[in-house]
């Protein structure tokens, strides 16, 4: 007879339902009262998704006070990045002591934003910069570089983390 | 006796190069090269001593050679009424400011490794500790019954069977690969590895009978580097495709594959062109069929 | 005309229930598994192959992706493992964020085992419930390692960085909510007649056949067995730490359910010590620039949340390539107890038995 | 002449907006099949979960067959055991279908250059759109997935079966 009743009547679906519902309630107040802003979905393409200081995204070279290419070609990332998606060739330049990248290529469809790279820098030449939004309709898109990419070599708008920052 | 295998480079046609920048430049890859290994990093107590034998040897020899130049120096000098050259100073190895402690093989003094072969006698090869493991290499034949004796001894009472794997030594003469089983006593908190050496086309017995628990670890042994157990239930590959050819782990098997990049797909979206049928898995995992030529 | 037939009929490799792309093979007789046969390999990425032509600061970022719910652990392993073969000495600090890394990402990890799992036997609500909290873990992550999932959060011979600024206030703030929320899971779950139904009884194994057969981690704990590599063989700075190895006797679905979440609350407690107790000072070791091995193998075991990683090296002398690169994955090894847990049961208790196995199949085939 | 002009403007008119409506329509309810291979599908969980609300874009409907489904995800590695049966998985699904490549691993094989490994999916099946990232952050896959529907929105019934028409004659 008591199975048959509570087959009959969902008790276990009220007692879901109330959780629920004493969660939604809980959280509505509390965050009404606190003025905060009580729902956790993001609203990513209408509110700029923040990204922690030290996310790693996409290899962006740096430019001096000067407009000068840091990068002096030890090649250290190119010899340490796991997947071999840099390869640089060395080359010179009027009015330049160090050497000077005349090709830095950058296979992003690779990459794997390990941030190896910008570890065994040097001469803090590179970065990872904080841009995620990558995606792109062909596959020739990722390949970027000295030659014929626009903003590799711009610093990301974003600032980021260094570790004379902590 | 098996020789250093050498690897026959079979032929394959380079898949042609798409034009475009994105295009990685495989023949070029270094996971394409193979590069066999000249010697055999097999840890053992007694190679460790001979080595350290030998280099104390070496040194004494060119302290001695450094002392002989510098007498005949010396005398040279004298007959010639010039200075006498300075005495050598015996070199110190160079002590490096680091963390780093590098383990080296000891003797073995616990009493599992003791008992081990106080049971096996001669069948036991080696015994030593390293870096705190306890390592025992027994005869390639008696692997099944140290097993047992490990599994159902009361003072060993070694209950799992933690890991299973093999290592290739192609330079090495007289076998040509290492099984190592990893064996666990919950009980008493130990570990402790058995080490087999074993010859191409020799097959080992089965550790099923004793700890179920091999059975997927010895398939994956044979899938990646072609050891067969003897008396296991079902030998077949677990990883690759039951057709691979070839097994990955030797080395002298490039990191990528013999030929595989050969692909092709064509568009095929309103399904009114001729469908590209799936065929039966092919040599190398897989096959598509190419649509005829109109 | 009613002959008695055996049907034959493969689950997977897409399956929504297999956790990614594995494929069972069964026998059935009715609604009864006469013979179950799981097949692995579809994602075979031969990482040890990989392996053995990196060097050894390189080889972490492989680690990373076997088993993707748990980077960090496996990045433990792997540095833990390295360690042993170089002989390093890690400074404490970095002993302790280290611990406090792997027991976040024991929580993640247990986490999204725990939202799958439910939304395998049809509990929706704990699926959204459970990765709201993992969403902040993750946020730790990044703030730590830079990334939310394969994080690269290790370096042989301690950490990259030390912990970034604030990072205290986001773990204080998490381990204030965190046991509320386990309760609002339990009270989704613990009484509820559906998954009580589906759990209890469904895919026992008992002690003798899981140790038979190698299974470890919480599976392992819940047939009885009180074996945790925390505590049997301490490594990182667990031997400092104070907590409990929840076990059960019941082996079943439903005693893993619950050795699980008791699992989550001593990680809370281990936080919040690692937090307490944290030491000052350096977080990497004094290492020569190039790390070259001599000949040498090393074994090493760590408790993931899956059960026993292990991680089996050979050096070579004055190489910085790794000679052979084994892993003993925790999930290979329990899926092989699959067969066991299935045979005799329904069918529909093979998706109980594959989600309270807890695999990935990242790691599974490496 | 002038009834040569009506028609074809006729013709323009009508189909131009029964192809907005209906690009429309599919871009705002995008299917996607289940379909997770490695690490990016966890990523690809996580965007359907509670924080990044898939939903919100009318492609929160995650099924289990692809013959309900209209995209695609392919999210992680792409081995030549598991090939094939992305083909046939990719055969099963109803026109107009779109995938999406989630991560390197299926873009370009990722890091994983090994014998065993497909080297990006798009030698299996077409792909639409590309993401990079090892995974990606769901934010990138909602950026990818916004650029899918971007995709759709402007793409039109002659151009998708140029070739064939091209071919059938």
């Amino acid at each position: 007879m008591n199975k048959i009743l509570r087959t009959l009547i969902p008790f276990d679906i009220a007692k879901g339902l109330a959780i629920t519902g004493k969660h939604f309630a809980k959280v509505f107040f509390t965050a009404n009262r606190r003025k905060v802003p009580f729902h956790i979905v993001s609203e990513y393409p209408e509110v700029v998704a923040k990204v922690q200081p030290r996310f790693r995204g996409r290899l962006t070279l740096l430019k001096d006070e000067q407009g000068e290419i840091k990068c002096v070609c030890c090649l250290a990332c190119e010899k340490i990045c796991p997947t071999q998606v840099i390869t640089i060739e060395k080359g010179k330049k009027e009015g330049r002591k160090m050497p000077f990248p005349v090709r830095y290529d950058f296979e992003m469809e690779r990459c794997i934003f390990c941030e190896f790279c910008v570890e065994s820098c040097g001469f803090d030449s590179i970065i990872l910069n904080h841009q995620f939004e990558l995606a792109a309709y062909n596959r020739e898109d990722f390949s970027l570089g000295m030659v014929g990419a626009e903003n590799m070599f711009e610093p990301s708008n974003v600032g980021k983390f260094s570790v004379a920052d902590d | 006796m098996s020789e250093p295998v050498v690897p026959e480079t079979p032929q394959v046609p380079e898949p042609e190069a798409p034009s475009g920048p994105y295009v990685y430049d495989y023949a070029a890859s270094p996971q394409r090269q193979i590069v066999m290994p000249k010697t055999v990093p097999l840890p053992s107590l007694r190679t460790y001593q001979a080595e350290v034998k030998a280099a104390a040897e070496a040194d004494e020899a060119k302290w001695v050679k450094m002392q002989a130049d510098f007498e005949t120096a010396k005398a040279k000098a004298e007959a010639e009424g010039k200075d006498a050259p300075k005495p050598p100073v015996r070199p110190v190895p160079r002590k490096d400011d680091n963390d780093m402690k590098t383990p080296w093989p000891q003797e073995a003094k616990d009493a599992d490794l003791l008992r081990l072969q106080e049971c096996l006698g001669a069948k036991v090869e080696e015994i030593f500790e390293q870096a705190g493991e306890l390592t025992c290499q027994v005869a390639k034949e008696s692997i099944l019954e140290a097993l047992q004796l490990c599994r159902q001894d009361a003072q060993l009472n070694y209950e799992m069977l933690a890991d299973e794997t093999a290592t290739h030594y192609p330079a090495a003469t007289g076998f040509a690969f290492s099984v190592v089983y990893h064996l666990t006593s919950i009980s008493r908190r130990k570990r402790l590895r058995l080490r087999i050496l074993v010859p191409e086309g020799f097959q080992p017995e089965t550790a099923c009978a004793v700890y179920p628990g091999a059975n997927w670890m010895e398939r994956e042994i044979y899938d990646m580097l072609g050891i067969r157990f003897a008396n296991h239930p079902d030998m077949t590959r677990i990883l690759c495709p039951e057709d691979w050819e070839g097994y990955p782990l030797r080395k002298d098997y490039p990191t990528v594959g013999l030929g595989q990049r050969d692909i092709a797909f064509r568009e095929d979206r309103g399904g009114m062109l001729e469908r590209i049928a799936l065929q039966k898995a092919g040599q190398l995992g897989i096959n598509l069929k190419q649509p005829k030529a109109d | 005309m009613f002959k008695n037939e055996e049907m034959e009929i493969n689950l997977g490799p897409q399956h929504p229930s297999t956790h990614g792309v594995l494929r069972v093979k069964l026998r059935l007789d009715g609604e009864t598994i006469t013979h179950c046969r799981p097949m692995i390999g579809y994602l075979h990425r031969g990482v040890e192959k990989i392996c053995e032509n990196q060097t050894f600061f390189q080889g972490q970022v492989w680690t990373d992706r076997m088993d993707y719910c748990s980077a960090v652990a496996n990045n433990l392993g792997w540095a833990e493992a390295n360690e042993k073969l170089f002989g390093i000495t890690v400074p404490r600090r970095a002993q302790y964020i280290r611990t406090m890394l792997n027991e976040f990402n024991r929580l993640a990890s247990h986490l999204i085992w725990l939202a799958t799992h439910a939304l395998d036997i049809g509990a929706m609500t704990v699926f959204l419930y459970a990765f709201r909290e993992r969403e902040d873990i993750l946020d730790m992550n990044e703030a730590f390692c830079g990334s939310r999932l394969t994080t690269t959060a290790f370096r042989i011979g301690g950490l990259r960085e030390d912990l970034p600024p604030g990072f205290e206030k986001m773990v204080q703030k998490f381990l204030a909510k965190f046991p509320s929320c386990l309760e609002e899971y339990e009270n989704l779950l613990n009484e509820n007649r559906i998954w009580k139904k589906r759990t209890i009884g469904v895919a026992k194994l008992g002690a003798e056949d899981a140790i038979a057969m190698g299974v470890t981690g919480p599976v392992l704990r819940a047939a009885g067995v009180p074996y945790d590599i925390r505590k049997a063989f301490p490594y990182a700075a667990y031997a400092e730490m104070d907590f409990e190895v929840p076990t059960r006797t019941e082996a079943d679905t439903y005693a893993r359910y619950l050795v699980r979440m008791d699992e989550m609350r001593q990680s809370a407690r281990i936080i919040q010590q690692c937090m307490d107790g944290m030491p000052e000072g350096p977080v990497m070791a004094k290492l020569p620039k190039i790390l070259k091995a001599e000949v040498n193998e090393v074994y090493h075991a760590t408790e993931a949340p899956k059960g026993e990683i292990g991680y089996y090296l050979v050096g070579e002398k004055g190489s910085s390539n790794p000679y052979r690169f084994h892993v003993r994955a925790p999930g290979f090894i329990n899926l092989q107890s699959l067969p066991k847990m299935a045979e005799g049961g329904l069918i529909a208790d093979i998706v109980a038995a594959i989600g309270t196995l807890d695999i990935v199949l990242g790691e599974i085939d490496r | 002449m002038g009834i040569n002009q009506l028609s074809t403007l006729e013709h323009i008119l009508i189909t131009t907006k029964v192809e907005k409506v209906m690009n429309w329509s599919r871009a705002t309810s995008v299917w996607p099949v289940t379909f997770g291979l490695a690490c990016c599908a966890i990523e690809m969980m996580a965007a359907g979960a509670s924080r990044f609300d898939f939903d919100r874009f009318g492609a929160g409907i995650f099924r289990a067959t692809p013959r309900q489904a209209d995209l695609m995800i392919v999210a992680g590695t792409v081995t030549y055991k598991m090939a094939p049966i992305i083909k046939t998985l990719y055969d099963q699904m109803p026109e107009p279908k779109w995938v999406i490549a989630m991560g390197s691993c299926a873009t370009a094989g990722g890091p994983f250059d090994s014998y065993h490994t497909v080297q990006g999916v798009d030698k299996v099946i077409p792909v639409d759109v590309y993401i990079p990232g090892c995974p990606p952050r769901p934010e990138s896959l909602i950026y990818g997935f916004m650029k899918l529907q971007d995709k759709i929105m402007t793409s039109s019934l002659a151009d998708r079966y140029k070739d064939i028409f091209e071919e059938v004659g």
